[in-house]
This record gives C-alpha cells, sequence and structure tokens, in this order.
C-alpha cells in the first residue's frame, strides 16, 4: 500500500458515518529496518474536518510564527482527532473503513 | 492496542506527511537524486504499517496529482518507460541512512541505478554540447 | 581584510543586480505620470524585498534547499505545482521582457533594430550561464549594473529644488488629471517591480549555489539592509529624472530611449553612453537570473540536480529546461511584441504571483524542526505579516485595476 | 523593418490594451480624442526634446534615429486608432475631428522629416522640422488642455 493512498481518504466508521479526511500520518521510529535508521512506523491517522492548510505543519504544538496565520489555521483544525491504524479495517478507493468505533 | 494517547508512544510526533513525504532525497556527499514522490507501507508485526520503501518518479507522483493531470502524468511514463510491467522507482528504506531536512541514502544515484530521464538528457542533450564535462570557471 | 573586501563587494552587486528593466520602466514611467508621488510605493517595495530576502536567505542558508524544493514540501504536490506553473509563467514572461530589454538597450548603443540583437543576446545568456561560474557572474553583471548611479548624478546636475522634490515623497497627492485607478495601478506596477518573485528564487538558490552556511547569515543580512536599500534610490533617482525633465514635456514613457533622455539632457554624451551600459548590464545580469530561475524552480520541484555548482552534465535536466526557458523567451521577443509592454505585464502579474512565494517562506522561516535557532525573531514575524497582508492585497487588486483601466491608459 | 505595433504575443493578454471600440457618444468621442492628443503630444515632444539635445551635442546620432523611429511608428499607431473609430454624427464631433486630424498629419510629417534628416545627418533640416514640429506640439497640447486634457 502506498501512503499516497491514506491520506486525503475519507475515513467512515463501520456504520458508514463520514469522520472525516486523513490530513496526516503520526508515526513512531521505531519501525523494523536492516539499515541504520529506524524506519517510521505510521501508529495513527490524523483524522480532520477540512484539508486545508495541513501540509503547513500547523498541527504540531511547537510550531511558532505569524499568529494571523497560526490562528486561521489552529481554528481550521479544531476537530481533528488520532485514529490508531489498529482499528482500520480496509483501505479503497479513497476511503478507509474503520473495523471498530474510534473513542 | 492499549487506548493512551498517541503522543507519549511516539517519542516526537513524526508526521509521515511532515517529515518524509516530498522530501529532497540526497546521497552521501549531497548530490540531489530525487523527491519522496511516495512512500511503500506494509503491515508490521507489533501493530502499524512500516515504511518498506521511498518510490520517485512520475509514476509515483502522478497518482497524488489532480484528476486528468495525474492520469496523464501516470500514462506518459508508462508508455515512455520500455519494461512491460512499469512501476516507480523503488528504493529500500534499508539505504535511508538519515531522515533529516533531506533524505540522506547510503549510496549515488548511479549505484541505485534509477534515473531514467536524467541519463537520457544528458547523453542525448547536454554530452553533445563542448565544456559539459568540466566545471564553469 | 578580504572578508571586508567581500561583504564590500557583496554591498555592491546587490545595488548593482537590484535594478532589472521592470524597475527602469515602471518608475520612469510612473516619475512622467504621477512626478513623484508614487515613491512611497517603491519604499515599501524595497522594504517589502529587503525583508523576504533576508528570509530566503537566511531559509537556504541554514536548509541549504532552494525556495521551490521547501514549497512543495510545505505545499504539498498539488499546490506546489499550481504555485509552480503561476511562478514559472512570470518568470518566463520577465526573462522575455529582460532579452528584450537588453535589445532595445544595444538599439539605442548603435540604432540597429533590436530584433537583430535578439538571437545574439539568447546566445550571450545561455553562454554565461552555460560557462561562468556563478560568483563570476554575480559579480561582473552586478557591478556593471552600478553604472546605473548617473541617473543621481543627473539628478543631481538637474538641481532640482531639493524641498519641493523631498515634499512631494513624504506627501504624495495624486495629479488632479489622473483618476484614482489608474494611479493605483501604477501603484501596483511599481510595488511588482521591487518585489519580483524571481529575486525570492534567485536570492535563496544563490545562498545554496555559493554553499552559505549559518555563518553567511550576517553577511547576506549587510548586503540585503545596505545594498536593496541603496538600489532602489537609484529606482527613486530614474522616477526623479523621468519627473523633472519628461512630465514637464507632457511626455509619457514608452520606450527605453525615452527611460534614458534625462540623463542625455542633464550630463551629456558621456553620461548617456555610462546609462546605457547600465542599461545592458542591469537588463543582461536579470536575465541571467530569471533564466536560472526557470530552472531552480523546476529542478526543485522535481528534485532534480541543478545549480552551476555542478558540472553541467551533472545536473542535466536543470539546463534543457533554462535552454527551453530561453528558446520559449526568443520565440516571444522576435513576435514584435513590445518589450516595453512586455515588461508592464511582466511585473503587474509578478505582484499577482507575489503571496504563491513569499507566504511559504515565511512558514518554513518560523518552523524550528528547519531553522533551529534561527527561526524568524518577532520584529520579522509581525514585519512578515504585514508584508503578507500588503502583498494578498496587491494581488487581489493587481488584475481588476488591470481591466479597470485597460492596462493604464 | 520597421516594427509593427501589432501584439502578436500569445503568452501575455495583451488584448486588453486599448482596443478600439466604437466611440457611442459625444463625451467618449471626446475624451478618445483627448487621449489621442496626449499621446501624439508626447510623442512629438519626445522626438523634439531628443533632437534638441542632439543639436546641443549632448547626445549621439546613434541614439537619435530609434528615438525618432520610435516616435513616428507611435504617431502612426495613435492616428490609425483615431482613423478607425466611428464618430458620433453631431457638429461637435467632426469640429473635434477638424481640429485635431491635421495635428495629428503634420506631427507624423514633422517626426519623419527628422528622422530622415536624421539619417542624412542634415542639421539644418533636423532644425527647421523641429521648429515646425515645436508649433505642432503646443497646438497639440492646447487642444488637449481645451478639451479637459
Amino acid at each position: 500500500m502506498r501512503a499516497s493512498e491514506l491520506l486525503a481518504a475519507e475515513v467512515r466508521t463501520v456504520d458508514g458515518r463520514r469522520l472525516g479526511v486523513v490530513t496526516g500520518l503520526r508515526c513512531s521510529l521505531d519501525g523494523p529496518s536492516q539499515g541504520p535508521t529506524p524506519a517510521p512506523r505510521v501508529r495513527a491517522l490524523v483524522v480532520t474536518g477540512r484539508h486545508v492548510g495541513a501540509a503547513l505543519g500547523y498541527q504540531q504544538e511547537n510550531q511558532r510564527g505569524p499568529w494571523l496565520v497560526r490562528a486561521l489555521i489552529r481554528a481550521l483544525h479544531r476537530r481533528s482527532r488520532l485514529v490508531d491504524v489498529g482499528l482500520i479495517d480496509r483501505v479503497e478507493a479513497g476511503t478507509v473503513r474503520l473495523s471498530a468505533e474510534p473513542d | 492496542m492499549t487506548d493512551e494517547s498517541f503522543d507519549d508512544m511516539t517519542d516526537e510526533s513524526f508526521d509521515l506527511r511532515l517529515r518524509l513525504l516530498d522530501r529532497q532525497v540526497v546521497d552521501p556527499d549531497g548530490a540531489m537524486i530525487c523527491k519522496v514522490d511516495d512512500v511503500e507501507l506494509a503491515p508490521a508485526d507489533g501493530g502499524g504499517y512500516v515504511v518498506t520503501a521511498l518510490l520517485a518518479g512520475p509514476l509515483a507522483l502522478g497518482p497524488r496529482l489532480p484528476g486528468r493531470l495525474g492520469r496523464w502524468t501516470v500514462a506518459l511514463a508508462r508508455r515512455w518507460s520500455d519494461d512491460p510491467e512499469p512501476s516507480p522507482r523503488r528504493i529500500p528504506f534499508e539505504r535511508v541512512t538519515e531522515l533529516g531536512s533531506a533524505v540522506v541514502l547510503d549510496r549515488s544515484r548511479d549505484q541505485l541505478g534509477i534515473a531514467g530521464l536524467e541519463d537520457w538528457v544528458r547523453t542525448h542533450v547536454i554530452d553533445r554540447i563542448p565544456g559539459s564535462r568540466h566545471a564553469s570557471e | 581584510m578580504k572578508r571586508l573586501l567581500s561583504v564590500f563587494l557583496g554591498v555592491l552587486t546587490a545595488i548593482g543586480g537590484f535594478v532589472d528593466i521592470g524597475d527602469l520602466v515602471a518608475n520612469a514611467l510612473a516619475g512622467a505620470r504621477f512626478g513623484l508621488s508614487l515613491v512611497w510605493v517603491t519604499v515599501l517595495g524595497v522594504v517589502g524585498i529587503c525583508l523576504f530576502a533576508e528570509m530566503s536567505g537566511r531559509v537556504a542558508a541554514v536548509t541549504r534547499r532552494g525556495t521551490f524544493d521547501l514549497i512543495r514540501e510545505r505545499l504539498g504536490p498539488r499546490a506546489g505545482l499550481l504555485n509552480l506553473v503561476a511562478s514559472l509563467l512570470v518568470t518566463v514572461l520577465t526573462f522575455t521582457a529582460e532579452i528584450g530589454g537588453v535589445a532595445l538597450a544595444l538599439e539605442l548603443a548603435t540604432s540597429v533594430n533590436y530584433l537583430l540583437f535578439v538571437p545574439v543576446v539568447g546566445f550571450a545568456v545561455w553562454l554565461v550561464i552555460w560557462r561562468l561560474r556563478f560568483k563570476v557572474l554575480e559579480n561582473v553583471f552586478g557591478l556593471l549594473g552600478l553604472a546605473l548611479i548617473v541617473f543621481p548624478v543627473a539628478l543631481w546636475k538637474l538641481n532640482p529644488a531639493w524641498g519641493d522634490l523631498l515634499h512631494s515623497i513624504v506627501a504624495p497627492h495624486k495629479p488632479a488629471s489622473e483618476d484614482l485607478s489608474t494611479y493605483l495601478y501604477y501603484g501596483v506596477a511599481l510595488f511588482g517591480a521591487a518585489m519580483t518573485p524571481y529575486e525570492v528564487f534567485f536570492f535563496s538558490s544563490g545562498a545554496v549555489e555559493e554553499r552559505w552556511t549559518a555563518k553567511d547569515i550576517a553577511t547576506s543580512r549587510v548586503n540585503v539592509f545596505i545594498g536593496f536599500p541603496l538600489g532602489g534610490l537609484l529606482s527613486v533617482a530614474i522616477a526623479a529624472c523621468a519627473a523633472l525633465v519628461l512630465m514637464p514635456a507632457g511626455i509619457e514613457v514608452g520606450t527605453l530611449g525615452q527611460v534614458g533622455l534625462p540623463v542625455a539632457v542633464a550630463v551629456g554624451k558621456l553620461g548617456l553612453a555610462v546609462a546605457i551600459l547600465g542599461f545592458v548590464a542591469a537588463t543582461f545580469g536579470a536575465a541571467l537570473e530569471t533564466g536560472l530561475s526557470t530552472g531552480y524552480s523546476i529542478a526543485q520541484y522535481f528534485g532534480w540536480q541543478w545549480g552551476k555548482f555542478v558540472r553541467p552534465r551533472d545536473a542535466a535536466r536543470f539546463h534543457v529546461v533554462v535552454l527551453l526557458a530561453l528558446i520559449a523567451a526568443i520565440a516571444c521577443v522576435l513576435t514584435t511584441a513590445d518589450p516595453i509592454k512586455v515588461t508592464e505585464y511582466s511585473i503587474v502579474f509578478s505582484a499577482v504571483a507575489l503571496p504563491l512565494t513569499y507566504f511559504p517562506i515565511l512558514v518554513v522561516a518560523n518552523d524550528p524542526v528547519y531553522m533551529g535557532e534561527h527561526v524568524n525573531g518577532r520584529l520579522s514575524n509581525a514585519l512578515g505579516t504585514v508584508f503578507l497582508g500588503i502583498i494578498i492585497v496587491v494581488a487581489a487588486a493587481a488584475v481588476p485595476l488591470m481591466l479597470l483601466t485597460s492596462a493604464g491608459q | 523593418m520597421t516594427r509593427s505595433p501589432l501584439l502578436g504575443v500569445a503568452l501575455c493578454t495583451l488584448a486588453l490594451s486599448g482596443c478600439v471600440a466604437p466611440a457611442p457618444d459625444d463625451s467618449a468621442y471626446q475624451s478618445k480624442a483627448v487621449q489621442t492628443a496626449q499621446a501624439a503630444l508626447s510623442a512629438a515632444r519626445t522626438a523634439l526634446l531628443t533632437t534638441r539635445t542632439h543639436a546641443d551635442d549632448r547626445l549621439p546620432s546613434t541614439y537619435l534615429e530609434p528615438v525618432l523611429v520610435d516616435a513616428e511608428q507611435a504617431l502612426d499607431s495613435v492616428r490609425t486608432t483615431f482613423d478607425s473609430v466611428q464618430p458620433p454624427a453631431t457638429s461637435a464631433a467632426d469640429e473635434l475631428r477638424a481640429a485635431l486630424d491635421p495635428l495629428l498629419e503634420s506631427a507624423a510629417s514633422d517626426v519623419t522629416e527628422l528622422r530622415i534628416a536624421a539619417r542624412r545627418d542634415r542639421t539644418g533640416a533636423l532644425a527647421s522640422a523641429a521648429d515646425d514640429l515645436s508649433g505642432i506640439a503646443d497646438q497639440l497640447e492646447a487642444f488637449a488642455g481645451e478639451h479637459g486634457g
């Protein structure tokens, strides 16, 4: 599977309810790899209502910068949440179907 | 998976989109190889999906481009490539030595054998022009 | 001592390299039509370009990566591609205007029709990009561009009533015979001429070409904060000369010959020769910068090897892109479209494309993961946000004003 | 090889500038006439100032000739643009045209005289054509002033 299939995909719960759009893939740096650096392991999907500005890296709290831009983008991300990848049932045609109800 | 919040699980919140996708890939002495046009993921024992390879080239970037432009890029790249089952250029993640502001690999582009267009343009155009071999004074 | 010399050289190149065909035309045109009542826009543009050149130089020195490399990373491939296409169109349009400018300047020097010079100029631009080292190219044309100092000299020789001059700059009022939309249109043109997007691509890629590191941030600040304002003074002098000589005679600027006229009137043949040298150097230097910028933008978006710090064959696709852009630009000039009109459109569309380049720079300059302790301070952020607002307003107003005034008629 | 004023560049949207539209009513025609007079004045005064600066030996003939060629072409294109505008069927419009057309005519011919004299390096002919053009330019300026320019 490719990361691009997950990103910007719609996330729907078991009963088909739309949770939002995947705007980020939260990883831990502990994936197995024969090479010198550990591979990123995608642990959770960042699911947000809208898709704007996600790429500008404004979800992270440590992002400083022009308050005008920060405030604007943070407002868009009010409802972003983390969904554990373990809950993913299947991924097809731009939609991520979850196998269970996220918390 | 226990359900405590993920932030403490991930030593620093490494987001694949922000810290890997579309990053510049360079060889050990800084020469530019390609961009991380996409990333190959595979389910891993112990949960989650692990990055197994970096993908580059129009066949990797195409699907991420909007609508007709994306399809057109993929179609063109398919016709361009000579092997029957064309797939994106694949760099196994083992080659990566550092995930900094650029992704550093342990070998050069030629050793990876992934450059198509660059070689074609070099042999058919640039090498035909005098002075292409030595640095400008 | 050597370090002092290199700093001094850097400042001189920044001055000489500041003015291009867009500044020459926009300032002479605005001076002849509005006197000095639009000089405040040039000052604003100079402050803006100082701010963003410093930021993009710092980003490049710390991350050692070009603007478009970072733009694609921050905005993703889709928005990055839109940004690339828009900025490329403006850069090639400016490239066309610069090549036209060189040919027109050579026409004034030899009275041979400018179209005959276009292929020659095109070949010369390619040859310099192909052979000359980045530093040499920057210094030679930057220093030759200093010939434009003949405009302040002409202004001084015209010995205007300096009090009134200063007054009309500080307290600008629009000439009654001009309506507001035309005044604002030429304000946008002046702003676009001062803050052209290609300067950001070139400046940041140049920092990577010259292998800047965090240590070079201090010298880059000196170049920018001393060189650019003095370069801006050249622009103001061009406008003032036009205001003093052309405006009273009712001359509206539409050709390069008119731009140089005040120097002939005030200083005579020698001054005019120096002015023509300045025209050639400024426009040729800018042609190199815009040509390289087309290569920088595409190569950085796709991750190809780019730059003159490697042998041409090691950056094959980069050099082919520059070659193709050059051929396109030459073709455009050879369609006999009036290069001065093309210049006017290139600076207005520059104003439209400004936010596309400046917004991502502002974002990256604030990301501690990239910049470490060189991240934007409170001042550069405050000014950065103010200018972002100005730039967005200017970009939004540019095309409507162009339609309203049918390009400043 | 004259530089044709036709803007053939597909790349930039040059169609926006100065497209020819029939002038529906008097005031539009008058503003069109004033604009034409101002453009003609600008070309004429450019030719004049450059010629006089050349006469003072402050400007070489290699600079003078291209400037005169540009001025000549500017005047031609101003005249053809103005003539192609269909004037409204009113006496006021006809008076305007009657006043302006001869000025445009003689300005254009004077500048052509200047260009020919410059190429032959005839200072005498240059001076006389310049004096004549100077008068025309003043009349153009007066015309523009009278009609609200």
